[in-house]
């Protein structure tokens, strides 16, 4: 088989997540055999159009945007959300709960009609997409393994199971019998908990669950000492997007 | 303990799959394909009908798939009829004669059919669950002396989906099996009948106290199903099913068939409706 | 064979010796809790902790196992069996009962060679528990507050010495040539029966009825809305069953490097608690609701294995109590289906 | 001069961190168009932050930069940490310092190695390279390695650290992961040299353009965390005072604010420091210096990657030093300080790889009211325009591919980092 030509690209983020890709390197330079990557701006200055898979890092945050999600879609035979801010806005969608007009002011002041932007949303939102790598940022081993699949003409695939699962593998003392708080039990495992394992708190960057019982985690929330404001603050790191998209599917139900 | 079985705890593990050799494929529809495979050193894999082997490509994984073939016909290969609907069914439908699959098993208790002997058999396979019933089909026509009526009803999607054509031809043709099909959803060429498979049952008349059913399919079949037999006076003892469930080792240890204190790949995956009435989550 | 006295004060030096030829693991404080680790310094030791998070399964079924390793495609496959010696120290009472389950399970039908090997490079250090390890436990009840004979080494905490009971010559071995153990005298024999005597009255019965009417009760539950009421407050985080030292559901998956060509075939604790446990390809989903999953977990529990096996498949840790986050817990659920089951409940599970 | 007109249109720099363009319109010899467009899309962390916990700031904000996550996360912390009265203790102060490290190596090495080395190479990236040259691309992949492991033993991982709380951490490295470390480190100090000695051979651009170098300085060490704000024009800043030297304000070509303090524009990064602090560095890293012909007073820009390479063996040296110091100590497990109040403004500022970056929050009763984050290549965006400005008389005589590859030789060796540079600071202040 031929190698399959990769294209990476990036919208709204901090480039963590492709930086994620570059140190998998250090542990799998075979990477470069495997594939070949014919466009990765953040590290090389050759540049394919030419590609068969698009890893896209970043949120759409601006119409701008849309256009060249649309090229990408168009050139591409896989599209893969690389990331929390493509796979659910990541913290770029904090925002959407705000009044825009408030937020662009806040920060660009008297110069805020300077600057396009709407907001955040993940990249399925706005074309199709065939797979996600969760997290913020991804973990190096799951990308690895997730070229695996693809090269063996497959789809990344991850187990539906919340993070508490992989914390017990691990058989760390919950956080919560530490005195801190924790989205584990709503969370996409597959990060092998290293949050819980450093001794914080999940904060969801994986995103939810399939079937998440919000309504439990929130008095479990609130009986560990927190108030409303805090509890919000916690689910919104990066859930904020999925979490509206519920909340509207809610109301229309 | 079976041949493979044997060479199988050679590995000293019983995960550890034997290589087993493709030496053909064919298509039967759209999303079917039957591979002949073929054991190392011409092994048998001496099967019951109704059993399964756990089949694996390394690197992709391992799922269930029941022996489709009849012990009575093949000896030293077996055949699996492969419905492509997930990671290691599409990655098998890229197989060529000539490459290899693991294999484990077989697996599971098959069907009792010496106790069938004597008496009427109806089968009822939907969709896929023709893949298993052949093998017991075939075995009971390679020995159709020692069995009453013969009857098969056999609901299929579409015309399109009906596995075994040439086979169920075949069956046709016999004088001693009575075969009917039914399809969801017809298309310019079919002219039998149209429906759910429930719907063969109203012209069906058979001698229930001496009839037994076998019944394999999707789960939503099930119910239906059982409802026209135990109409037609079947007793719960002579209906037959074979289960679906997922399974992660195929003997009785990853815990995802259990079924109530049973495990499906153990202690079935075929079961009579007297065995498993009273088990909630059973149907 | 007559009990042997160990003087606390050896205790390290036995460590230490045993560190020379064995893996030695045992519960070490960590976080407010304890963890079974391995004992690279004696002093880490803590024997007498009240309970672990994970119980000592880990080192018999371990949470990530190869089962195989392949190259080339599969051509060539290798069993992965891993002969590690291994000596667990201080092994509560509950958690020698859920070995000797593991035992079952695995020696039986199809033997599980990946855990046999593991089970038999395994030496089983237990200790008596003489006070309630925590809240949560309920040991007496499920009796399982006496070692079942598994055990290769039984230790007594007698206050400045233990008594130690060899239970097999994989036990015997690991005292051999230990000069600081000696035959207990017949004062040892008046204070270890005393000091066993005291601890009954101190652990309470925590079900309200014989463990013996536990199947039957469960039996008559399988309908009980209160499968509901458990289904709304779970989280479906799995922790129970993660906890659980008699739990022993696996997934398997598959790795392979960059190459498609070598790779492992790896099992991974699972748990029918999370939302693709039961579910099948075609999309149906035979536990698809928390509450049946509740109910499942319970029964097997309660109930399947004692049918299975003859066995009961809780033994009364109480972990699984102490991890949920919404409170869950088996006594309370056992009580209260008890309870319910006095009074006729018309109540149907929601399928 | 020539009469020429030539039009250099960047569109998307490539290896550097973030979206930005590079216009240049010369007409007939004269500089019409000097710009370095910022398109990234503006990010609005100030404003998200407001009404969270404090705790959510360091998470939150070490999203603004991947590569210096960790840069962002301590300075977050040591803002709120000021706002609310919180001294962290010795042993914080130390690992913070390692962690700190970790992450200039990793960054350093990144930009050296995969974004600027291509250059002088004559390739377009460090994939070619791979085939060419792969001792030197697994010499700095395993250096990079080294240096992520150093930040994961630490607080999991350098891209948006884990373990860093307010008031210390929530875990910590065993004295077996530090050992393994150390050694790793002696190994890796061949490495440090052969990466000057790589630098040696490579032909740095002249070119000269002086202006005020801004950079954290402390009298007891080349200082990365906390400091007084320092210029080589003269006068010393507490970080308190951090707008007084800023004075950013926009310009509609760019979504990252500018800045300026006594001139037109400053340089902040590696060579600011290297001007400011050369007489604190270890005295390994100063000889570097000297090898590669770097000497304090530099006003090459292009000179700053050979900075960052000082700084790669100062960093290398130095954290040796420290897990020295901790191993002696003995790792304690603490539990993180304690706020001494809830409210209160705090402002946060860290020598993070490209230069000096500030974090500035307000806080009542725990809850963030405002925030305002400047970030080192916003500082950087004036200064570049102005050595662009200067570079491209001097170059006109050269093809237009060569002026361009001079132009992105010059932003690159800024190793700018143009996703954290939009932000935009908080107006309610001004
Ligand atoms: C006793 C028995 C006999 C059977 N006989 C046959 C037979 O004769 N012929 C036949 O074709 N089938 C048979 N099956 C069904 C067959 O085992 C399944 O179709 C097979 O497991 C699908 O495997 P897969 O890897 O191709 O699909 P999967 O990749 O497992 O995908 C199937 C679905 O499951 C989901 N899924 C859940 N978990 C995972 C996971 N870990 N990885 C990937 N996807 C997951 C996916 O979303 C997907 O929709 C039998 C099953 C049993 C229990
Ligand atoms: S720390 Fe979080 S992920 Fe781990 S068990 Fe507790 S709630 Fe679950
Ligand atoms: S630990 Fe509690 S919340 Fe989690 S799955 Fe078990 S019962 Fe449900
Ligand atoms: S069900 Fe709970 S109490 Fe019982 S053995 Fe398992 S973890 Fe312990």
């Amino acid at each position: 088989m031929a190698k399959p030509k990769i294209a990476f690209f990036e919208f709204t983020s901090c480039e963590g997540c492709q930086l994620t890709v570059v140190d998998s390197l250090q542990d799998h330079p075979e990477l470069l055999d495997a594939v070949e990557i014919v466009q990765f701006r953040e590290a090389m200055s050759e540049k394919g159009e030419d590609y068969q898979i698009a890893f896209i890092e970043g949120s759409c945050s601006r119409p701008g945007d849309e256009a060249k999600l649309n090229e990408i879609r168009e050139k591409a035979d896989l599209v893969i959300a690389l990331g929390a801010c493509a796979h659910l806005g990541g913290v770029n969608a904090i925002r959407n709960r705000m009044p825009l007009e408030d937020v662009r002011k806040y920060v660009y002041g008297d110069k805020a009609e300077w600057y396009a932007t709407y907001p955040a949303r993940p990249i399925s939102a706005v074309i199709p997409i065939d797979a996600v790598i969760p997290g913020c940022p991804i973990d190096r081993n799951e990308f690895i393994r997730a070229v695996t699949y693809l090269l063996q003409g497959r789809l990344p695939y991850i187990p539906d199971n919340p993070v508490c699962i992989e914390c017990k593998l691990k058989g760390n003392v919950c956080v919560y019998h530490r005195g801190m708080t924790c989205l584990g039990p709503i969370t996409l495992a597959g990060c092998d908990a290293i949050c819980p394992t450093y001794g914080e708190g999940c904060d969801g960057c994986r995103g939810l669950i399939s079937a998440p019982n919000i309504p439990a985690l929130r008095t479990v929330l609130a009986e560990h000492g927190m108030n409303e404001t805090d509890i919000e603050a916690k689910m919104t790191v990066f859930l904020t997007y999925q979490r509206m998209e519920l909340e509207a599917a809610d109301h229309d139900s | 303990m079976t041949t493979l079985l044997k060479e199988t705890l050679q590995h000293s593990s019983i995960y550890v799959p034997t290589i087993a050799r493709i030496t053909a494929v064919r298509d039967l529809t759209e999303l079917e394909k039957l591979f002949t495979l073929e054991l190392p050193h011409h092994y048998s894999l001496s099967h019951r009908p109704g059993q399964f082997v756990e089949v694996s490509l390394m690197g992709v994984g391992e799922a269930p798939i029941s022996i489709t073939s009849s012990p009575s016909r093949t000896n030293s290969v077996f055949e699996l009829c492969i419905r492509r609907v997930g990671n290691l069914t599409n990655a098998l439908h890229q197989l060529q004669p000539g490459q290899f699959v693991g294999i484990r098993g077989p697996f599971g208790r098959g069907f009792p059919f010496e106790r069938f002997r004597g008496k009427d058999l109806l089968f009822v396979p939907g969709g896929l669950g023709l893949a298993p019933l052949r093998s017991l089909i075939n075995e009971v026509l390679d020995d159709r002396g020692k069995y009453g009526r013969i009857t098969i009803l056999y609901g299929a999607r579409s015309p399109q989906d009906l596995l075994f054509r040439e086979e169920l031809a075949e069956w046709q043709a016999r004088a001693d099996v009575d075969v009917q099909v039914t399809v969801d959803r017809p298309d310019d060429t079919w002219g039998g009948n149209i429906g759910v498979i429930t719907t063969l049952f109203k012209n069906l008349h058979l001698h229930a106290r001496n009839t037994v059913a076998v019944v394999v399919g999707p789960p939503v079949m099930y119910r239906f199903v059982l409802m026209e037999l135990l109409g037609k006076g079947i007793s719960e003892g002579n209906i037959w099913f074979s289960f679906e469930r997922r399974m992660k080792c195929g003997v009785g240890k990853c815990g995802h068939c259990q079924l109530q204190h049973i495990y499906t790949c153990q202690d079935g995956p075929s079961f009579s409706y007297a065995d498993i009435k009273h088990l909630e989550e059973a149907l | 064979m007559g009990f042997k006295i160990m003087p606390k004060s050896a205790l390290a030096d036995w460590v230490n010796r045993l560190r020379a030829d064995y893996r030695v693991v045992g519960p070490q404080p960590r976080h407010g809790q304890y963890v079974f680790a391995e004992i690279n310094d004696p002093a880490d030791l803590a024997l007498d902790y009240p309970t672990s998070v994970l119980p000592p399964k880990q080192y018999l079924l371990p949470p990530r196992e190869v089962l195989f390793n392949f190259q080339n495609s599969g051509m060539r496959i290798e069993a992965n069996i891993k002969v590690e010696p291994t000596v667990i120290l201080g092994v509560h009472t509950c958690d020698m009962h859920a070995i000797r389950l593991l035992d079952h399970v695995h020696n039986n039908g199809y033997a599980d060679q990946h855990y046999q090997t593991h089970r038999a490079n395994t030496y089983l250090v237990s200790i008596e528990c003489l006070k309630p390890c925590m809240e949560h436990s309920f040991c007496k009840s499920m009796g399982t507050l006496t070692v079942p004979e598994e055990f290769d080494l039984h230790l007594t905490d007698l206050g400045t010495a233990y008594t130690v009971d060899i239970g097999s010559e994989k036990g015997e071995k690991l005292l051999e040539g230990f000069d600081q153990v000696w035959d207990a005298s017949d004062d040892d024999y008046q204070l270890l029966s005393r000091v066993l005597t005291e601890k009954w009255p101190r652990f309470s019965y925590r079900l309200d009825f014989d463990v013996t009417e536990l199947p039957d009760i469960l039996n008559l539950s399988q309908k009980s809305s209160y499968w509901n009421e458990l289904g709304d407050r779970c989280l479906a985080c799995g922790m129970c069953t993660k906890v659980c030292p008699t739990c022993y559901c696996f997934d398997v998956s598959d790795t392979v490097d960059l190459t498609l060509k070598n790779g492992k075939r790896i099992r991974t604790w699972d748990s029918c608690q999370v939302e693709e446990f039961a579910l099948v390809a075609g999309g149906h989903n035979f536990r698809s609701k928390r509450a049946l999953r509740q109910r499942h977990r319970f029964l097997r529990k309660g109930k399947y294995q004692y049918e299975a096996f003859g066995m009961v498949g809780c033994v009364g840790c109480g972990r699984c109590a102490q991890a949920c986050l919404v409170h869950i817990t088996p006594v309370e659920t056992f009580n209260e289906l008890y309870r319910r089951s006095q009074r006729t409940e018309p109540a149907e599970v929601k399928a | 001069m020539t009469v020429k007109t030539v039009k250099v249109d960047v569109h998307h720099l490539t290896r550097v961190e973030g979206h930005g363009n590079i216009v240049v319109d010369v007409q007939k010899g004269e500089l019409k168009q000097c710009e370095l467009q910022i398109v990234e899309t503006p990010r609005f962390f100030e404003a998200m932050l407001r009404g969270r916990p404090y705790g959510d700031s360091s998470t939150i904000t070490s999203r603004i930069c991947g590569i210096c996550a960790v840069g962002h996360a301590t300075t977050s912390l040591r803002a709120t940490e000021t706002a609310l009265g919180i001294e962290p203790t010795q042993q914080t102060v130390l690992l913070r310092k390692l962690n700190f490290y970790g992450e200039i190596l990793d960054s350093h090495i990144l930009h050296a190695y995969m974004l600027i080395a291509p250059d002088f190479l004559g390739v377009g990236s460090v994939i070619p390279l791979a085939k060419s040259a792969p001792d030197v691309v697994l010499r700095a992949l395993r250096m990079k390695k080294l240096s992520g492991d150093l930040c994961a033993a630490i607080c999991g991982r350098h891209t948006h650290p884990i373990a860093m709380t307010v008031g210390g951490f929530t875990h910590f490295p065993t004295t077996e992961e530090l050992y393994s470390l150390r050694a790793r480190l002696e190994a890796m100090l061949t490495d440090v040299t052969a990466t000057v000695e790589l630098y040696q051979t490579l032909p740095i651009p002249d070119f000269e353009r002086d202006t005020e170098y801004i950079a954290l300085r402390k009298d007891s060490e080349y200082s990365f965390i906390d400091g007084t704000i320092a210029s080589t024009d003269g006068g010393t800043w507490p970080v308190s005072q951090y707008r007084d030297v800023t004075n950013e304000y926009l310009v509609p070509h760019s979504s990252a604010k500018h800045a300026a303090n006594q001139r037109q524009s400053y340089m902040v990064g590696a060579l600011a420091r290297f001007n400011v602090n050369h007489d604190k560095l270890h005295p390994q890293a100063r000889a570097a210096a000297d090898a590669m012909g770097l000497k304090p007073g530099c006003t090459n820009p292009y000179m700053n990657t050979v900075a960052q390479v000082v700084e790669i063996a100062h960093a290398t040296y130095d954290s040796i030093t420290l897990i020295d110091k901790l191993l002696e100590r003995g790792i304690q497990w603490e539990e993180p300080v304690a706020p001494a109040r809830l409210s209160g403004e705090g402002t946060g500022a860290c020598e993070v790889p490209r230069g000096i970056l500030f974090h500035n929050y307000v806080i009542e009763e725990g809850y963030v009211v405002g925030a305002n984050c400047i970030i080192p290549t916003g500082q950087n965006l004036a200064n570049i325009e102005a050595d662009m400005r200067a570079l491209v008389p001097q170059i006109l005589d050269r093809s237009r591919e060569d002026i361009t590859l001079a132009l992105e030789m010059l932003v690159r060796a800024y190793d700018p980092c143009i996703s954290c540079s939009t932000h935009m600071l908080n107006v309610a202040f001004e």
